[in-house]
């Protein structure tokens, strides 16, 4: 299916890439190549029909986004070793790692910094630490909100499901499978209200595809020209499902194209395909052309919610099979994706272009490790809440009554 | 000052706002936002605000409920018209992101959003969907919403501007009985608190307390038994969530009798809540409750009337209370 | 886009119809020139694609159809003028007229009588008189149903919105826009299950595109291969709305066909061209084919509820404009529908045909015309209902106690 | 007989009336239809009987909800088992067509399906949308629904097995925090009554009524109190829809005390029905709620856990009120 219906591409052809000035002309051909090596047996998904946008990145802006995606991979990392060994640790996740070049290159391409009423907003899943490190929420923070502390960024009434920061345009998590595409798509239809340039990007898993939610999103998306962004992180199962359970299609995109709307499908691991692809929706979107769709191939390397299966200092999980689930992931499945890293993706391709040698490479990741670490640990010497306090901001103003003692 | 209509005066509410605030948008379905009322100038929200900011959409009232929170949450004040039939479509999104985002972010999420809920007129004749009354009940458990329902053209405009200012989601219910409604409505903008109930007859034999499309049959009745001797107070609750228990408990306090009037389906009316609260803060009241049995309402004129509580329902009950 | 995803389509000129020993195979092209010819201006939607089924009916049943679309039409035009001209009478309608061909060429092509787990069971509308009589329910019942009487079909507690007989496999009325397609899967998912060969129909109108069901019923009708026939009626107008307001297809069968479904347009004025539509999708269904879509292009005379505009005597309503309206239909759309009328263009067929001859054809009308005012009559005679059996059928057995008195 | 697990005894009632009857379908979404028991055959309905009649579907809970209504409007008995996450996707349907299609059309609509709705664990930690406890009101407002919601594996079997029997549509609300319960549950079906209460301990100084999760904290708080030398009568209502009146009545036309406890919200919860039902059948009664408070849950477990009532909390607010 035509996933172009209603737009015009720059291929890298067409003076879009040759009439660049960047220095980075002469060697998209190599980063291709490399690319595409990577992906192995699977199709080089969108290579080349997109406008190479990455290429004028800056070399900060490039080695950000390797330090972005390094601070997803961490945390999680991170995390999952709290979990798996502090038993004084309270805090949970459904962990991101190995989706992180997505949520990256998608944020890159967004004004996330600024006042309110012009900064770009981004609503995230059930699975948002990805997303929420990708839009500038304070790491520290949000670490000691996920162990439900006091001073954490959502106070503790949050943890990781309902993570929020507006000040950075992260509206936040979701717990729900459904209502936050369309709820993007109302911030969407505020801005095209209010003659802003803004634009709202959702990210959702292939488990919204089902839900009835999708079709009010794209259909109105379509019929009233919103500049909203559908981010699909297709990871090939919502919980414990294969997409195949609940779609019939193969690409997910096919269904957003249906409804009109420029749909993309990218290698998910490969965050400068992402970012193009991201990058081309939201020049789209702001310049007034409306809706898109990027379905992002993925995958995550540790199970549907917390670590089970996976062990202290490893990355990803293995060997947990609930009993008599209908449709339980293979392993070698996890074990083939995880060839093509989306760390080492970005980081070989940096090296490739010549903006990071590998020594300096390594050296951030540890610099990262490092920060981290030191998150969780100012996480972890944060007060606890004060009970009362559940009663407060049900509304802006005031508390509830206590209504337990009767 | 003016004798108004109930849509009139919420529409000029409503205009007010969206002329002072360019940002703020307006979500219909089936019914334009267009008003006329004798000696006044049309309003057409439509026309005078232009399509991208009041949009006429297909039949998707949970689009429309999303949509004007997504609208908020953007730091766009917005409002939606929910037709009756689709009065429970958007339940879901209310009640569990709206309702409770603003505490699950820790006081994050702002959402300056108005949901009109319009409620079926119970008109005899349409059955089950088209004449039933219940959304009362099932917004009204919702924490973190205001969920209001006022009875005048009066209230109906100083609540909608209220509605609009505030900045917790409200619930706005609408019946769509109490359209023929009219009233003097100031032609400024005023407020009418979302926390208060109104009492509308002083008394001290029996406290009488309905909402919404229950109060005119209570008036009623209530002028009836005071021409019989009766000293009969009367409050419009107004305010679903969160409820003025004091109001409530002052009167039955006094009157020791109570007597709650309903559209709604009995089990769980709000006149339970109503008791409830009173119950556990008088002593030695005796209660009684009038409301809709628990049976959807059938098409027939002659079993519908028969079962929507009415001015005699009342006045039968009140009689035999006191 | 291409409606055929699915299907393999045996079409007129491949034997499905020269092979057969109908001798009106030599008559088909004769009547298709007629069609051709009164679309005038239209495109003649699906005209060729679909195997010529109706050729194999018997005189009978070709007159059993003609027959049907009278009985609707007179039910419809004898209700308005009661509704205009009688002061007593209360009943409503959301009027069909216009439409009639599509309710009775797919109900044609199911089963309507026999044990309930065998007859085919239809999903109506909020417009249900149309698809009532085509299913088979007994019309003197039906108007005194909707005329809120104790004998009526439904007791008096359903009237118009929710009309019910399974005893026809009638399902329903639905008051709702929305819940119906999905329920209808429901009822094809067990037939499946069971292992039956029933299918379910849903009739649904273009308002119900918007609606977040559609997704699900497509969707899950698709990747449950489930025995369902969407029958879309394309009137044009939700309320008073265009559906160009709520829907971003010229036709709402591309987007059926986008999940794969096998879709078709049909002039929905044809009442053979839905016969063959409806058939094609039944006999796919029953062979555990799946689902169809079937979107008719319809129009009605009346507007969308009740008889405002109209004239007691006269067929349609004109001059109805109510204040401030967004997008009210122009009357001159209405006068270029009304040219291509189903009641005539179903006539002039069998009359093509040599099924009937045209006395006969006006002497059939005059029979039904008759039958449908005895049936107004019969109904205005039937006992009101007792005000304390509204009580009655909230459980299945008992009554719920009375609240009103306190 | 033998010691079974909640979620097994309610499968093997399942199991049993499938294998009685090959049209009847399920349909899942996360949970498969599969429980051990120690010393009992591992039951899985998708195995047994195949991906036809068992269904994994996509996260769409109006489809599911929606479908058995279709399938049992077909002839076929149909059960869903709806995640807590997606626990009020299916309102709409079931309160606007479910609940009045049989009323609608004079009786002619058989509708013999089970929704199981399932409600959170209250696990501490999760916030909001995963640890609320509010769908008891929403269900229990519908005319035409049972609405029942067991409380032991006993129950949970013979209501099940009474739910999947009944001509009428059952809502089975099933707190997923009584999914560690076990208890002696027989081998064979038996049906419990979906119209009865049970009163769980009889006693004369105070009725306590609760319901589903809220029932563990009020049994451990009766037992305390009883040791502590007061008479607790202790009701379980099982049904909210229709709710046992009589039962309630009884109870405290002798106690005299009335002390609801509810793990849902205040406003409105299913214990301001029962103080409603009782003051107005007794005279003189003294009455007292537990519950929630009407605000989400907060994710921070020294917040939550203060919030949620237990046994303490029903301990103090009986002293308080005998
Ligand atoms: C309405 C609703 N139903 C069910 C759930 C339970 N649930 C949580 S996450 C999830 C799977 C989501 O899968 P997907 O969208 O692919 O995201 P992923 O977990 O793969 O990131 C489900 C079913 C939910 N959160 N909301
Ligand atoms: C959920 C819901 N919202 C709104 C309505 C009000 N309503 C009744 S019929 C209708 C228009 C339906 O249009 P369409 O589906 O095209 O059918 P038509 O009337 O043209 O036959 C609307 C909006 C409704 N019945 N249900
Ligand atoms: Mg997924
Ligand atoms: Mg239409």
């Amino acid at each position: 299916m035509d996933h172009e219906a209603n737009m015009k591409v720059v291929s890298p052809e067409q003076g879009g890439m040759l009439a660049s000035e960047s220095r980075r002309g002469f060697l998209k051909l190599a980063a291709l190549t490399g690319a595409v090596a990577a992906v192995s047996g699977h199709r080089a998904l969108a290579n080349g029909d997109i406008g190479y946008h990455a290429k004028d990145l800056s070399d900060d802006k490039l080695v950000e986004l390797y330090r972005t995606i390094l601070k997803i991979r961490w945390h999680e990392r991170t995390q999952a070793d709290q979990m798996l060994t502090n038993p004084d640790y309270r805090g949970y996740n459904h962990f991101y790692a190995g989706q992180e070049a997505v949520a990256t290159g998608v944020c890159a391409t967004l004004r996330n910094s600024g006042p309110f009423d012009q900064i770009d907003l981004v609503y995230s899943s059930h699975r948002p630490s990805g997303h929420a490190i990708a839009k500038g929420v304070d790491i520290p923070k949000m670490c000691a909100e996920n162990d439900f502390r006091a001073t954490g960024l959502n106070g503790g009434y949050a943890a990781e499901m309902h993570l929020s920061d507006p000040s950075v345009g992260f509206i936040g998590a979701d717990g729900m499978i459904g209502p936050a595409p369309v709820i993007a798509s109302g911030s969407a239809f505020a801005f095209r209200a209010r003659e802003s340039d803004q634009v709202a990007v959702v990210f959702a898993g292939d488990g919204n595809y089902a839900a009835p939610h999708f079709h009010s999103t794209l259909n109105n998306a379509k019929l009233l020209d919103l500049p909203l962004i559908y981010v699909m992180e297709n990871n090939l199962y919502h919980q414990y499902a294969h997409y195949s359970y609940s779609c019939p299609h193969k690409d997910i995109a096919d269904a957003a194209a249906a409804y009109g709307i420029p749909s993309r499908v990218v290698d998910g691991q490969d965050v400068l395909q992402v970012y193009n692809a991201a990058k081309e929706a939201v020049d789209r979107a702001r310049a007034g052309g409306g809706p898109s769709f990027i379905e992002a191939k993925t995958y995550r390397y540790y199970n549907h919610w917390g670590a089970p299966g996976a062990k202290a200092g490893e990355l990803g999980a293995f060997g947990y099979d609930p009993l008599a689930i209908t449709s339980f992931r293979p392993e070698r499945e996890v074990r083939a994706w995880m060839q093509r890293d989306p760390v080492d993706i970005a980081r070989k391709i940096l090296v490739d272009w010549g903006v990071l040698d590998s020594a300096r490479a390594i050296e951030i990741e540890a610099e990262i490790k490092a920060e981290i670490k030191d998150a969780f640990a100012w996480a972890s010497e944060q007060p606890l809440c004060t009970p009362e306090d559940g009663l407060k901001h049900v509304f802006a103003e005031g508390t509830v009554p206590a209504r337990q003692f009767g | 000052m003016a004798q108004k209509s109930w849509m009139y005066s919420v529409l000029e509410a409503v205009q007010y706002e969206m002329q002072q605030d360019p940002a703020m948008t307006w979500i219909f379905e089936l019914t334009p936002p267009v008003a006329s009322n004798p000696g006044k100038p049309v309003i057409n929200l439509e026309t005078e605000f232009g399509r991208k900011r009041v949009v006429n959409t297909g039949i998707d009232e949970n689009w429309m409920a999303s949509a004007v929170l997504g609208a908020g949450l953007a730091g766009s004040r917005s409002a939606t018209y929910i037709p009756y039939q689709g009065a429970l479509m958007p339940l879901q999104v209310i009640q569990n992101v709206a309702g409770k985002l603003r505490h699950m972010t820790g006081g994050k999420a702002s959402m300056p959003v108005v949901w009109i809920i319009e409620m079926t007129g119970q008109s005899p004749g349409f059955a089950g969907q088209h004449s039933c009354y219940e959304e009362d009940t099932y917004y009204a458990h919702i924490p973190g919403v205001r969920t209001v329902i006022p009875s005048t053209p009066y209230d109906a405009k100083g609540m909608m501007v209220s509605a609009l200012r505030s900045p917790d989601p409200v619930v706005y219910l609408y019946p769509a009985g109490l359209r023929g409604l009219t009233g003097e409505v100031p032609d400024e903008q005023y407020e009418v608190p979302l926390d208060k109930a109104a009492v509308r007859q002083e008394g001290s034999d029996l406290t009488i307390v309905s909402s919404g499309a229950g109060m005119p049959g209570v008036l009623e009745a209530a002028a009836t038994l005071t021409t019989e001797g009766m000293s009969v107070e009367v409050i419009d609750l107004r305010v679903l969530k969160e409820m003025d228990t004091e109001t409530l408990v002052n009167s039955v306090a006094k009157t020791k009798r109570l007597l709650t009037v309903d559209q709604s389906y009995y089990t769980l009316c709000p006149g339970a809540e109503v008791i409830a609260r009173v119950a556990e803060n008088v002593d030695g009241a005796r209660y009684k409750r009038v409301a809709f049995p628990d049976a959807p309402p059938p098409a027939s004129p002659e079993m519908f009337l028969w079962m929507r509580p009415n001015a005699d329902h009342i006045m039968g009950a009140a009689r035999a209370l006191v």
